[in-house]
């Protein structure tokens, strides 16, 4: 069985959307929201490799480094603003995420 | 070598699993043939001869957690360096004076993390 | 005089007042008040000058757009500061110049708080009005129209009764609700058109299914301004509430523009429409005409009362308009400005009493005649204006929209007539109830009778009401030749678009 | 079948054999390594050290092994049994692997691919887990400060073992192990480069948790660090990768600054020597210079060490990526 | 292939603002945080500066940085825009900061830079472009949003803002990843050249579109999408909530409205409908949901949420007019929002801020000047003309007309009447109202000249509007041409 793209895509589609269920679904702790944002951008940066060399294209993989960047001054970021609220809060739990409603 | 690029990583792939595989036996020969003999005593956690006064796995100090986020920016930095060392001689005088230009910015964070005091320990 | 944009200084004199308020008097002090009142007075009667002026140098034998101004404004658009009066707006211009100051003066002594904002308002309100019936651009007179609301709302809102703020919003909303539906209708115009100027838009043809549509938009908008039944319900509300300037001013300018909105709009750009849609205004008016009337005399509340005399009146209007003739509109026109002033009167006569005994209750009084007589003779007058006894305004309108509605459908005119008849029941029954009778009540007995101030404010509208009434060429002059020329678009444009359909139905 | 076996079979055991080839003389060095340090130690202080077991004490390492895979496994109460387990395993096996890439000769390597430096990163990098996975497993105090401790450690100095090592590529212009050692032909990288040399070597004794910078299991403090808690054959797991990452780090050092297999210099009585032995000897010696620091330095504080890493190493090597850059760009000496 | 040294003019706002930032940075740290009035002063002037850099650009379209970055009218009028906010946000904030014990050097730097990302996103000509520029201003905004470290309602804000706003970033990306994959490349001009030859769109690329806009309609806080705002607005410090409704929703619109445009102009038919849902659904819960707010910054969420929708109409038409249109609202919403926002930030009793509607309270008695201004606001956002609010609403309701929009256009007027209602309570409780509590007196004279200017704007607009609108205009011309 040959893996061509449409496979990468179906692997990238299926981790994307467990990220964003995670993100939905998830009712414990903020830091699994934090690992299923990491994962909705490994479901992309899985696609972009798979396209670039399907088109053979190196676009796809400097977009990936870009994202990859990016993406972890974004977690540093998230964590940091993590720390805040745990010192004002002393919880992490998703659901006393719960001062503001309406 | 003309053998596709995935033949390059056939041998490490297979160290990956003689080096799982030696691991699980040394440790699962180790626990056939020791003797086991656990009692309560044994296994408690202890501090200084006393029962520890709190869950060990407890909040820590926040510096920790600052030089883990400081070594992600460095160390996608150095990733971008990397195959700038290696093209550095394809990209020219342009290519040199681009990582000058982000390596300076990187340096003014720098700056203001040190001033910041980030980078003290005590 | 034609390079003098008297228009514009016209409109927005009443602006520098505010300005003049605004940069002069500060503090609540008595004598900073009565400096705020003395510069409200004195704008709006220069303004009231100004329209004089305006009345006198508009030539009646033109029917086109006099004193035209226009100046570039969004150029990129082809948006345009365009102004001018023909026969059908310049007497709003001079009515609503005429109202202002006597309702500065109305509210002379009525008004003890916050007197600086509730003049500014005032002004503002007038420079609004005064532009609307000058705006020769839909977006300008769409900025003026809706602009209106903002004062009157505050104006509800601070200084009405006791339920003010629901009128206030009630107000607001039910009007803006309808002039956003113009809104839009506006903007289909000018993509059609390519323009926002009135004149040009008149003399454009539009397909009929679109004129269709936006004749509703347009009908929309101004039939909750009119107001017409079933969306009369804010105005009892609104002038019941709204302190006694106030409702002169709604009264006697702000339902006018739903009728000006009608013949400047309605009729000349969408003729197939307006002719497919006139039914349902006769039918919808005359139910306003019995029915409001027969509502009017289960009334307690005076203003309540007078207010849907008021949509009554209107009703009149509207049958008059969509007669489509020569006496019908000018009827219409010409009852507009009389109910203006007559409706705006009574307003003020329940003022008189209202500012004495703090109610409106038509049990609470009786017997006035005896401790007011000058006041019963006023209220006696405005009362048989309203009624339309010959000699006085009211007459003259409701019988040139009779005679006009008449040439066009009997049913109408006759079943309008029953109106009248129930008119005259409720209005004498009113006066019946509230200045015969016997004087028992001591706080009623302890009412004195008009001020000289309040003199001042009702003999010149009794002289206009008079002088309508006696002599109403002088006023009917003036727009025959414009609504003419509005009859004459009218009958062209659907001609031409009649022949177009037949040409195109024969080539089927 | 024989199709299978020549073009399947064959090749897989030719390259498990190679991969024994590796493991077998590696997990003795370190028994050796062990036993040599004592020796070393013990006659830097003026002691004998092992002499025993065996003659000189040779065996005294096996005994040691024997010992503790003997040794009764205590899972603390309170402890997460599978990481418990798994963290151990990771260090070693991390510590194996990194050998893949590692060229002991022209040729003589069992995987040439050409990220080589990359993979030698990543895997040292990945030795992070076992730690703190340890030191968190192991429900207690000692252990979990002494993982915190040593990764942070550990990740402070990669960052500027990594812009060291970029110098070093800047001369190179591959990724390659085996380009980067015959890149160093005409001259090792550790003259051109003698500070970046002693700077790596010093991260590399940080990476590794050794003496001077031991503190995660400074003993007087923490007792054993993230260990404490592991007992019998873990406890050998965790002490076999230590020293096998030692070795690792030595070879590195040999690879980027000192010519790897290259002798030392390239005329007759030193060629006729393979490659290999002098790689053997560049890695002892490097190895004896860590036992040599461990029997000689006393421990850094902790706050030290990572100013050093941060405020000194950090601005230093940075500061030579660009020196060498622009020196390699000014003159043209770019590898193309 | 040696890398060409590229045209940098057509950047030097950016590169000038990023430089400025980070000099400011090095002056903050090295004087502290007792500097921080003269760093901001410095950060104002620097947008300022840089605002003036753009408008300096003069015409044309100039594409360079690759194909990355692109230049025109388009983005001389948007990035002005986004710089004036800016500015404007940052004066806001200083007495608010210093009051509430949040005066450090960083915040205006942070500023500086989420502007830069702005900046950048509206030159963005590449869908990574896009996204460093969008990353760049998101990430400063998430820290901004909980820069007040000591409320937990700052953090929970920030912490909400992180999340969504990440996970909008991720599904952008993976639009973008599959716009990438099945147009083969991920510049603008190379995508529009694609559909302009008429390629074949497959469903992948469509799907790729459909997540890229659902992300953008997360930055701009559009219905479906608007969850985060509420929470967000009310949790961030005022200032913050007062930048945040300003100059982030006009680049996102920007960026928005150039995605749309340029690279997938061929493609109105399949993004047309979406923009609809959107646009509807965003008028439709800003003006419902705001009813039953009883805070004020909960209530301008809901409000600018109406507006993107208002906004989208105008977006929907995908026409030049449309364009020129959103441009309009945007400029007048900047000034209203803005002016808004000052007033909330005046409303303080004793020096505690007051953040419920309730507080607006016989405002008129207490403060008439303050209350006459917010008056003006809030009739200028429910589109009552002479405001200037009602020019935004006549363009985008125009440009739904000329393409037939007529539902779009209905549903936008009718849901503008019940906004109209929740403004009007604010001048209701303003004017009809008896006092509760009495509103100190506004002592910053930045401040007093932020409401001056932002008033006078809004309600003499009508005057001349011709400057704004002609630039509005050109700025969508350029749009088109390109």
């Amino acid at each position: 069985m040959e893996i061509g793209l449409g496979h990468y895509l179906t692997v990238s589609a299926i981790v994307f959307t467990l990220g964003v269920l995670g993100i939905f679904l998830n009712r414990k702790n903020v830091i699994v929201i934090l690992m299923s944002i990491e994962m909705m951008l490994l479901a992309v940066n899985l696609n972009l490799v798979a396209f670039s060399t399907h088109l053979h294209d190196l676009v796809g993989q400097i977009f990936t480094m870009i994202i990859l960047t990016v993406a972890a001054a974004e977690a540093a970021i998230g964590l940091a603003i993590l720390v805040v609220y745990f010192r004002n809060r002393g919880s992490i739990r998703v659901e006393d995420i719960n001062m503001m409603k309406g | 070598m003309s053998t596709p690029l995935i033949i390059e990583y056939l041998p490490i792939l297979v160290f990956l699993l003689i080096g799982i595989a030696l691991a699980v036996v040394m440790v699962g020969a180790s626990y056939i043939i020791s003797p086991k003999n656990p009692d309560a005593e044994k296994v408690s956690p202890y501090e200084c001869g006393f029962e520890p006064f709190e869950d060990a796995r407890t909040k820590f100090d926040v510096r920790f957690y600052l030089v883990s986020i400081l070594f992600i920016i460095f160390d996608l930095e150095v990733a971008f360096l990397f195959p700038w060392a290696i093209a550095l001689g394809d990209i020219g005088l342009f290519g040199f004076w681009s990582m000058m230009l982000f390596l300076g910015i990187l340096t003014i964070g720098f700056i203001y993390e040190w001033k910041k005091g980030a980078l003290e320990w005590e | 005089m034609a390079s003098w944009p008297l228009l514009s200084f016209t409109t927005f004199l009443p602006l520098v007042g505010v300005a003049l308020i605004l940069l002069f008097c500060r503090g609540t002090s008595p004598d900073v008040v009565r400096n705020v009142r003395f510069i409200a007075l004195w704008t709006t009667l220069v303004t009231f000058v100004l329209t004089l002026f305006i009345w006198i140098n508009f030539d009646p034998r033109n029917p086109g757009y006099q004193m035209v101004e226009k100046a570039a404004w969004i150029p990129d658009f082809g948006i345009t500061y365009h102004m001018g009066v023909d026969g059908i707006s310049v007497l709003f211009v001079v009515l609503s110049g005429f109202l202002m100051p006597l309702c500065i003066l109305a509210s002379w002594e009525a008004v003890q708080l916050r007197v600086k904002e509730y003049m500014i308002a005032f002004l503002a309100l007038e420079t609004l009005m005064i532009g609307m019936f000058c705006a020769l651009d839909f977006v300008l007179f769409y900025m003026f129209f809706e602009g209106v609301l903002i004062p009157m709302f505050l104006i509800i809102g601070i200084w009405g009764g006791g339920r003010r703020v629901y009128a206030a919003f009630k107000f607001f909303l039910y009007t803006l609700l309808g002039s956003v539906l113009m809104l839009l209708a506006i903007l289909a115009m000018y993509y059609v058109a390519g323009t926002t100027d009135v004149p040009t838009i008149t003399a454009t043809q539009f397909p009929r299914n679109m004129q269709l549509w936006l004749w509703l938009a347009f009908f929309a908008s101004f039939a909750v301004k009119v107001p017409m039944w079933p969306v009369h319900t804010w105005l009892p509300d609104a002038h019941v509430e709204a302190p006694t300037a106030g409702s002169v001013i709604l009264a006697g300018v702000l339902l006018k523009m739903g009728g000006y909105g009608f013949l400047r709009f309605n009729i000349p750009i969408l003729p197939e429409a307006t002719e497919y849609f006139a039914p349902l205004i006769y039918t919808l008016s005359v139910i306003a005409v019995i029915y409001t009337s027969l509502v009017a005399l289960a009334q307690e509340d005076m203003k309540k009362l007078i207010a849907y005399s008021s949509v009554a009146h209107m009703g009149f209007v509207t049958i008059g308009m969509f007669a489509l003739n020569q006496q019908g509109i000018e009827g219409s026109v010409f009852q507009m400005l009389s109910h203006g002033v007559v409706s705006g009167a009574l307003f003020l006569c329940v003022g008189v009493v209202y500012d004495r005994l703090h109610t409106r209750e038509i049990a609470r009084y009786g017997g006035l005649v005896k401790n007011m007589p000058k006041y019963a003779v006023v209220f006696l007058f405005m009362t048989m204006a309203s009624v339309g006894l010959p000699g006085t305004a009211g007459f003259v309108g409701e019988f040139l929209v009779l005679l006009g509605v008449f040439r066009d459908n009997t049913w109408v005119a006759a079943l309008a007539a029953t109106g009248m008849v129930l008119g005259a029941a409720y209005a004498l029954w009113l006066y019946r109830r509230v200045v015969y009778g016997k004087l028992v009540k001591p706080d009623v007995k302890a009412m004195f009778d008009l001020t000289p101030r309040e003199v001042a404010i009702f003999v010149p509208l009794i002289v206009v009401v008079l002088w309508m009434g006696v002599y109403p060429s002088s006023f009917l002059n003036v727009t025959s030749a414009s609504v003419e020329h509005l009859i004459q678009t009218y009958q062209t444009k659907l001609a031409a678009s009649h022949a177009a359909s037949g040409l195109s139905v024969a080539a089927r | 079948m024989a199709e299978f076996f020549n073009g399947f079979l064959l090749p897989l055991i030719i390259i498990v054999l190679k991969i024994l080839a590796i493991t077998v003389p590696l997990l003795v060095a370190v028994a050796f390594m062990t036993y040599a340090e004592r020796k070393i130690m013990g006659a830097m202080q003026l002691r004998q050290g092992p002499s025993l077991v065996g003659p000189f004490g040779l065996l005294q390492p096996f005994a040691d092994g024997l010992k503790l895979f003997a040794k009764e496994q205590i899972l603390p109460e309170g402890a997460n049994r599978v990481v418990f387990y798994i963290a151990p395993m990771i260090t070693f096996f991390l510590a194996l692997v990194a050998w893949a890439v590692i060229p002991f000769d022209y040729g003589v390597v069992l995987s040439n691919i050409n990220v080589g430096v990359l993979y030698l990163f990543a895997i040292s990098s990945l030795g992070v887990y076992g730690i703190v996975m340890a030191g968190w497993a192991s429900n207690s105090r000692y252990a979990f400060l002494g993982a915190l401790r040593s990764a942070a450690q550990m990740v402070s100095y990669e960052v500027s073992m990594g812009l060291i090592i970029i110098t070093v590529l800047l001369c190179v212009g591959s990724l390659n192990l085996t380009d980067i050692v015959r890149a160093q032909e005409t001259i090792w990288f550790a003259i051109p480069l003698f500070p970046m040399f002693i700077m790596f070597f010093i991260s590399a004794l940080a990476e590794t948790n050794r003496s001077p910078f031991d503190l995660p299991e400074g003993e007087s403090e923490l007792v054993a660090g993230f260990m404490v808690e592991y007992s019998s054959a873990p406890f050998a797991l965790f002490f076999l990768g230590e020293y096998a990452n030692m070795i690792l780090m030595s070879a590195m050092t040999s690879i980027l600054f000192l010519g790897g297999w290259l002798s030392p210099l390239p005329f007759a009585p030193f060629t006729w020597i393979p490659g290999v032995v002098w790689f053997a000897l560049k890695i002892s010696a490097c190895l004896f210079t860590f036992v040599w620091v461990r029997a000689t330095m006393p421990r850094y504080r902790y706050d030290q060490l990572m100013r050093l890493g941060w405020k000194v190493f950090l601005p230093f090597s940075l500061f030579w990526v660009v020196l060498t850059a622009g020196v390699l760009v000014t003159f043209g000496w770019l590898p193309k | 292939m040696t890398a060409v040294f590229p045209d940098i003019w057509p950047a030097l706002p950016e590169i000038f603002l990023a430089g400025a930032g980070m000099a400011l940075l090095l002056i903050g740290v090295f004087r502290g945080d007792g500097f921080t009035r003269p760093v901001s002063y410095f950060a104002v002037v620097a947008m300022l500066l840089a605002a003036i850099l753009a408008m300096g650009y003069g015409t044309g379209r100039v594409v360079t940085f690759n194909g990355m970055f692109v230049m025109d009218a388009f983005g001389v009028f948007m990035k002005v825009l986004v710089l004036v906010a800016a500015a404007l946000s940052v004066i806001l904030s200083l007495g608010f900061n210093e009051r509430e014990q949040m005066a450090r050097f960083e915040y205006p730097i942070l500023m500086l830079f989420a502007t830069l990302g702005m900046l950048m996103m509206i030159s963005a000509n590449d869908l990574i472009s896009l996204y460093v520029g969008l990353e760049t201003q998101s990430l400063a905004l998430y820290v901004i949003a909980a820069f007040r470290r000591d409320s937990a309602k700052s953090s929970e804000a920030g912490l909400k803002y992180f999340v969504l706003g990440a996970l909008s970033s991720g599904m952008l990306l993976y639009g973008a990843s599959l716009v990438y994959g099945f147009a083969g490349t991920t510049s603008f001009d190379k995508i529009a050249a694609l559909f302009a030859g008429g390629a074949h769109v497959s469903p992948g690329l469509v799907i790729g579109l459909v997540f890229v806009l659902a992300g953008l309609a997360f930055k701009v806080s559009a219905a479906p999408f608007h969850m985060w705002t509420p929470d967000v607005y009310e949790g961030a410090p005022t200032p913050v909530t007062a930048f945040f409704a300003a100059a982030p929703k006009v680049a996102a619109i920007a960026l928005l409205t150039r995605v749309l445009v340029e690279p997938f102009g061929h493609l109105s038919a399949q993004w047309h409908q979406v923009l609809v849902a959107a646009s509807v659904l965003s008028m439709v819960i800003g003006s419902f949901a705001a009813i039953m707010q009883t805070s004020i910054k909960r209530m301008m969420a809901y409000s600018s949420i109406g507006h993107v929708g208002y906004a989208l109409v105008g977006l929907a038409a995908g026409t030049q007019d449309g364009v020129r249109g959103v441009l309009i609202y945007m400029a007048l919403y900047i000034a209203m929002n803005i002016g808004a926002f000052a007033v909330l930030l005046s409303m303080k009793a004793k020096g505690v801020m007051l953040e419920e509607i309730k507080d607006f309270a016989g405002l008129s008695k207490t403060n008439p000047l303050l209350a006459a201004t917010m008056a003006i606001f809030m009739f200028s956002m429910a589109g009552i003309p002479p405001m200037a609010g009602f020019f935004g609403k006549l363009y985008v309701f125009l440009a739904a007309i000329a393409v037939q929009d007529y539902a779009l256009a209905v549903i936008g007027v009718l849901t503008s009447v019940v906004g109209a209602f929740y403004y009007l309570r604010i001048v209701k409780i303003m004017y009809f109202d008896e006092p509760t509590v009495v509103v100190d007196k506004i002592d910053d004279d930045g401040m007093t000249g932020i409401l001056v200017v932002t008033s006078l704007f809004t309600l003499l607009f009508f005057v001349a509007p011709a400057p704004i609108m002609n630039g509005a205009a050109a700025a969508a011309a350029a749009l088109f041409a390109g």
